[in-house]
């Protein structure tokens, strides 16, 4: 229970930050490197843009330091649910593509 | 002691039987010997980290057993340490993933010139279909399922007159061609695996599936469905045999093709009605 | 001692350090500064949310195949939605009321809210039997599928929900004798349910007219 | 900690003193009936949830000696046909995890140590959980009831894959199939009571003094895993209610069109994949549900019975955070080959093998105990020696399979067979035995019987060890899982047939071993040598108690305050290797921790 600071934060998390969002950058770069398409497309920019604004509010404007362990218990879950969510929708798109190729229109 | 003793035997006796029991993979016979350089390479490094932890405590167990007059040390941790463990364990599974990702790579990008079959799953047999001169699978859509048409091949589309059907017999491949298996299923899920070609994937109904391989040593192997698929799954097995060119082109003119079979079928209805 | 702390401070202290020590010895073993009630709704709503998350998860995976239909949307589910957000405002002046201590007009607004959640629930199977006579089953596409399942276990949520209502109003039932604190606290997590069965329901319900 | 700017407002109206538990109104049982029944005291609830999972648990154990006998002799056995074996493996996995171990750590041993370790009298919501133990005995009852319906229990394997699940072909796919699910869905349900309980008797009952870094690391081990629980469980029942719609309302959330057997089905349109998306996003967190307990409690064994402090407290706990958040980012490592989107692998491999890093530096944590300590080779210390020798080796092979191109050949053989029972099948298994040894005392007041204790460690040990390791070499040669039966394949040379008759043999002497500590456990609870109070010298709370065994509240008038953290053994210049949590720094004027 350290008594002495109010919003005093070691710089290294501020530097983790920082690093994480410009690794999120390059992930948003990567979905245009790698020309994906379609819905997959558009909700991983928009995934990796929702982050982003996420970690900023969430850190350079101190929201985070408020009622941490709450936060976490709602925010955990649902990064992991978005990450499914992600990882479903492209997996049907997926799923429909093969559907489309060999069932309907072929090759 | 004793136990300081049990722990090194066990530690030992692994090693020992690692490398002599005779239980070991099958000779590899396609083009994915890379994997089990991987592998290899994943023993080298986990075995040496599995040995050094049991040995070690196989020696603080001898060396720091209990002794009346001793005192344990006090030490509640010892950042310096703990990092460079971590770093280094970090290093070691780097250097099982860069390799295992490279090879994974090769195994979904399939080379331009592939040659595509395909392998049709369900309870509790495969069949096969061949492109035939056109070198273009039909599609096939389950609903098509007849008695006539056990492929569901679709009767309209012009690339699937020619495939070549092999229902209930083995499948032949020719040995150094590269081959891509169309995985697909009518009813549940299966898998398409072969020992000796190291690569596998399940066939899902609803969807269709690959890999691809090239085939290097002929012979004539069995194939195994490896994702359960109900009471006889144990007994879903097929054949594979890997031919030199001629047998293969020996084989392939026997096979009917679609069209044909059509046909066959027409002409046994016709008897049918004939006959009546 | 209720100071400001992060949880990464908080995983970083050394409960062995002497210093460290003199602090821990202060801590009263409470981490949140709320009532355990309300921390136990507050699980159960996340659990609750992540469970109708995932739905909603299948849903849009469900959703992208071509035997998709949209679903038949019929008018009485209007209403419903309607009967809730009533709802949720008598329980927002019930609240109210509590905090000034009318206890007698808070048995009355929970009164009402009963029999309003059941008039919810008789909707919600009326609207079940519409579509029933209208040849929509249960199998006859997953969107009616989704249908009937988000309806049953928002229901079953409220039937919960009703149950709680109900220890509630017996605690108000004679209001010379509430026990005030236990009261309020009561009332304010049922609202609290409420208000989040109501974002449930119209987060489904939107989720059901816009695919 | 929460800011004290958590506005005025909401600290006003909510911070409600604690209604639920005061001291004074403990529950109190007045009737056999409410003592030992329905009795609401967190202790009583713990054994009743351990000794009902162990009952189904040794259920499990034996359907895993009939798979045993088919598999080491095939065709011997005529009351072995293919459909019995596959429900026989289906309940064997099924039970195992679930109903026994995930039920045993938490729902036992988080039962009866939580309260103990963090000071409280009794868990927050004890009528909640009493309810929520009856409710799990509810869902092991529909467990059992599926052994007797027409068709049998389902035998669709653990992982109840659809469209086969509920499909002709499978074993009981119809009655047993839903009884499965419906008890899944009850199960979670009665869980979330429970873990609803657990998570905030640890956040807001502890007892004063009782920091969360104070906390032993076994109530560590426990609070996560119950959060991943709380967060994973859902993904079980979603798929659990949607796959019972698909099998009695004829919906198709999950099948696809399909032919079987000839015939061409309603269903239409559904994915199969995403059940497998939805069954791992719970099954991934679940094995770990199932490690991170023994973590927690392995990590306690080894210090107490080190006389040393657990090295590097703080990683080990960030550690364990860390672990149970990651675990719900790789779940598609067990999809590689189950023809998802190819390139989903990249992502899940490199999440998975990440993991790797925080379990290894647990690993040498415990090791690394051990050094410098004064190790007494207690039963206890025994089991967690072997625990992290079982556990390397299974984790280990964990990294062939989460390096998605290794997983190709060696996915769906026997090579999963033995890294998961390496690695859950004993690693925890042996810590609950471990954990059973060391609490016994507390429990009953008595110690096990030693020479039994003994004759079981090295049985259950070096049997199990038998039993798995050479195992991993059949997944080499090819062997699949969930095989009735060979035949004489030409891949696998003859002398497999000989190892799987030593499996069987080693599994039957393992299995025995078990019955011998049964028989230890009921015997020395009436006859066992009196241990006295804290017998091992542990420095943490549950020993603390006026009474041994704990009475009723736990910790008779006062609630102990605490002063240190729960490892405070060999401290440098204090008269005894060990102080106790409770004990204030002038009373032990001489000792002093060292400033780090
Ligand atoms: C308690 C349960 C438990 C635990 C802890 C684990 C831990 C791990 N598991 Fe396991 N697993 C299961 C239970 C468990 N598993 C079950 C039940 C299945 C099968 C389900 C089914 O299909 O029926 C399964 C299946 C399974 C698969 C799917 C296989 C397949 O079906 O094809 C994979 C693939 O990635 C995997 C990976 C891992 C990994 C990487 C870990 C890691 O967490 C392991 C980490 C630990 C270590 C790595 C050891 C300590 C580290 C060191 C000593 C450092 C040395 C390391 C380096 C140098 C890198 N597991
Ligand atoms: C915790 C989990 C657990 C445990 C302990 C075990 C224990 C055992 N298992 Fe099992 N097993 C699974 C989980 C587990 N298993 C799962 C998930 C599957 C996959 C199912 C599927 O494919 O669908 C499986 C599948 C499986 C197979 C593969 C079948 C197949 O694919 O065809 C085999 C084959 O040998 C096997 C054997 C055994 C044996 C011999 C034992 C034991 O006999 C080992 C020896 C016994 C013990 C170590 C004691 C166990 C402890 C108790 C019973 C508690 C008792 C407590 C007290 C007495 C206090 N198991
Ligand atoms: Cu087909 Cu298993
Ligand atoms: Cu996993």
């Amino acid at each position: 229970m350290a008594s002495k600071e109010g919003q005093q934060h070691p710089i290294g998390i501020y530097l983790w930050i920082w690093g994480l969002l410009f690794v999120l950058s390059a992930f948003s770069y990567a979905v245009d490197w790698y020309q994906l398409q379609g819905m997959l497309r558009w909700s991983l920019i928009l995934i990796f843009m929702m982050l982003k604004a996420g970690f900023i509010c969430a850190i350079f404007m101190h929201m985070v330091w408020e009622r941490l362990a709450l936060i976490y218990a709602i925010l955990l879950p649902c990064i992991a649910i978005l990450f499914l969510m992600v990882f479903m929708i492209s997996e049907s798109g997926y799923t429909l593509w093969t559907r489309m190729v060999y069932f309907m229109v072929g090759m | 002691m004793f136990v300081a003793i049990m722990l090194t035997l066990v530690t030992v006796g692994s090693i020992l039987f690692h490398f002599f029991s005779p239980w070991w993979w099958t000779e590899v016979a396609s083009n994915w010997g890379n994997i089990d350089d991987t592998i290899i390479l994943t023993f080298w490094v986990t075995g040496s980290v599995f040995v050094a932890i049991c040995l070690f405590s196989a020696y603080c167990v001898w060396k720091f057993r209990y002794q009346k007059n001793r005192r344990a040390d006090y030490e509640p941790e010892n950042p310096k340490l703990e990092w460079w463990l971590t770093i280094l364990t970090a290093l070691g599974v780097a250097a099982l993933l860069a390799p295992g990702l490279v090879v994974w790579n090769q195994y979904v990008t399939v080379p331009k010139d592939a040659y595509e079959i395909e392998v049709m799953a369900q309870q509790w047999y495969f069949s096969y279909r061949l492109p035939g001169e056109d070198n273009k699978l039909g599609t096939s859509d389950i609903m098509n399922i007849t008695d006539d048409n056990p492929f569901g091949i679709n009767p309209n589309d012009p690339n699937g007159q020619d495939d070549v059907l092999i229902d209930g017999d083995d499948i032949h491949l020719l040995i150094d061609r590269p081959t891509k298996v169309l995985l697909r299923s009518i009813d549940v899920l299966h898998n398409f695996y072969v020992p000796q070609f190291r690569a596998k994937m399940d066939m899902v109904p609803g969807s269709v599936t690959y890999y691809w391989f090239t085939p290097t040593r002929t012979g004539y192997f069995e194939i195994l469905c490896a994702e359960y698929c109900g009471t006889g799954h144990y007994a879903m097995r097929g054949w594979v045999s890997v031919d030199e060119q001629e047998d293969y082109q020996a084989w392939l003119q026997e096979q009917e093709t679609f069209e044909e079979m059509m046909a066959r079928n027409n002409d046994n209805k016709e008897i049918e009605i004939v006959a009546k | 001692m209720k100071k400001k702390e992060s949880i990464f401070k908080l995983l970083t202290q050394k409960p062995w350090d002497p210093d460290q020590a003199k602090l821990d010895d202060l801590h009263e073993g409470q981490t949140l500064n709320l009532s355990k009630g309300k921390l136990g709704l507050r699980f159960i709503m996340t659990v609750s949310t992540i469970f109708f998350c995932l739905f909603i998860v299948t849903y849009a995976d469900r959703m992208v195949y071509p035997d998709w239909q949209r679903m038949h949307e019929p008018f009485l589910l209007w209403f419903n939605t309607l009967t809730l957000i009533i709802t949720s405002i008598v329980f927002i002046s019930a609240q109210f009321e509590s905090k000034k201590k009318n206890f007698e007009l808070v048995k009355k607004r929970f009164l009402l809210i009963g029999i309003l959640s059941f008039i919810f629930l008789f909707g919600q199977l009326l609207v079940w039997k519409q579509m029933i006579d209208l040849g929509y089953f249960v199998s006859t596409n997953p969107a009616n599928a989704y249908f009937y399942l988000f309806t049953t276990l928002h229901g079953l949520h409220l039937l919960g929900g009703l149950i709680y209502l109900n220890m509630t109003i017996k605690k108000v039932w004679v209001p010379q004798e509430v026990v005030i604190k236990k009261v309020q606290h009561s009332v304010e997590l049922c609202a609290i349910y409420w208000h989040f069965l109501l974002v449930v329901w119209v987060v489904l319900f939107l989720l059901m007219l816009l695919s | 900690m929460v800011p004290d700017n958590l506005d005025e407002a909401v600290n006003k109206s909510n911070s409600v003193p604690d209604l639920e538990v005061k001291p004074q109104d403990l529950y109190h049982a007045n009737s056999f009936i409410t003592r030992w029944i329905f009795c609401q005291d967190a202790k009583v609830i713990g054994i009743q949830y351990s000794l009902t999972a162990i009952a189904i648990g040794l259920v499990a154990m034996v359907l895993s000696w009939m798979m045993r006998l088919q598999l080491g002799f095939p065709e011997t056995f005529s009351f072995l046909g293919p459909a019995e074996y596959y429900q026989f493996v289906t309940m064997h996995g099924m039970i195992m995890v679930i109903y026994l171990l995930t039920a045993l750590f938490l729902g036992g041993f988080g039962n009866f140590l939580i309260p103990l370790m963090v000071g409280a009298r009794d868990m927050v919501f004890p009528y909640v959980n009493m309810i929520s133990f009856w409710i799990y005995f509810l869902a092991v009852l529909i467990l059992v009831a599926s052994f007797f319906v027409p068709g049998g229990p389902t035998g669709a394997g653990w992982t109840l894959y659809p469209p086969q699940a509920i499909t002709q072909g499978t074993p009981g796919s119809g009655w047993g199939i839903v009884l499965m699910l419906i008890s899944l869905s009850v199960f979670v349900v009665g869980f979330t009571m429970g873990g609803l309980n657990y998570v905030i008797t640890i956040l807001q009952a502890r007892t004063r003094g009782m920091t969360l870094m104070r906390m032993p690391l076994t109530v560590w081990g426990i609070f996560t895993a119950t959060v991943l629980a709380l967060f994973a469980f859902p993904a079980l029942i979603v798929s659990c209610i949607m796959m019972t719609l698909d099998s009695l309302l004829g919906t198709s959330f999950f099948m696809p069109t399909m032919v079987e057997l000839g015939e061409k089905l309603e269903y239409g349109g559904g994915s199969p994949i995403l059940f497998q998306h939805l069954f791992w996003f719970f099954g991934h967190p679940e094995v770990y549900i199932v490690a991170l307990p023994a973590f927690g409690i392995v990590s306690d064994l080894i210090s107490v019975h080190a006389r040393k402090n657990i090295f590097g407290y703080r990683m080990m706990v960030w550690a364990i955070v860390f672990i149970g958040a990651l675990s719900f980012i790789v779940w598609a490592h067990h999809m590689y080959v189950s023809g998802m989107n190819p390139w989903f692998g990249f992502f899940f491999a490199t999440t998975t093998l990440i993991i790797a890093v925080p379990t290894a530096i647990k690993v040498y944590n415990w090791v690394l105990t051990l050094w410098r300590g004064n190790i007494r080779l207690t039963l206890p210390m025994l089991f967690a020696l072997a625990f992290i020798v079982t556990f390397v080796n299974g984790g280990i092979t964990g990294l062939f399979l989460g390096n998605v191109i290794v997983d190709v050949p060696l996915s769906d053989t026997y090579f999963v067979v033995a890294h998961f029972h390496m690695v859950m099948g004993i690693a925890p298994v042996l810590v609950v035995f471990g954990a059973i040894y060391h609490w016994f005392p507390l429990i009953t007041g008595r110690y096990l019987h030693e020479g039994m204790g003994q004759f079981h460690f090295w049985v259950s040990f070096l049997g199990s060890y038998a039993i798995y390791f050479p195992m991993h070499y059949l997944g080499f040669i090819g062997v699949p899982r969930r095989y009735y039966e060979m035949y004489n394949s030409e891949f696998i040379p003859t002398s497999a047939e000989g190892l799987n008759q030593f499996i069987t043999i080693a599994a039957l002497t393992v299995g025995f071993a078990q019955i011998v500590f049964l028989y230890n456990i009921i015997v020395s609870s009436k006859f066992g040598k009196l241990a006295g109070k804290n017998p091992w010298q542990a420095c943490s709370l549950e020993w603390q108690t006026p009474d041994v065994p704990p009475g009723h509240g736990n910790f008779g008038k006062e609630l102990p305050v605490v002063y240190r953290w729960a490892y405070d053994f060999s401290v440098p210049g204090a008269k005894e290797d060990f102080i106790p949590q409770n004990v204030a720094p002038n009373e032990v004027p001489e000792a002093k921790a060292e400033q780090t």
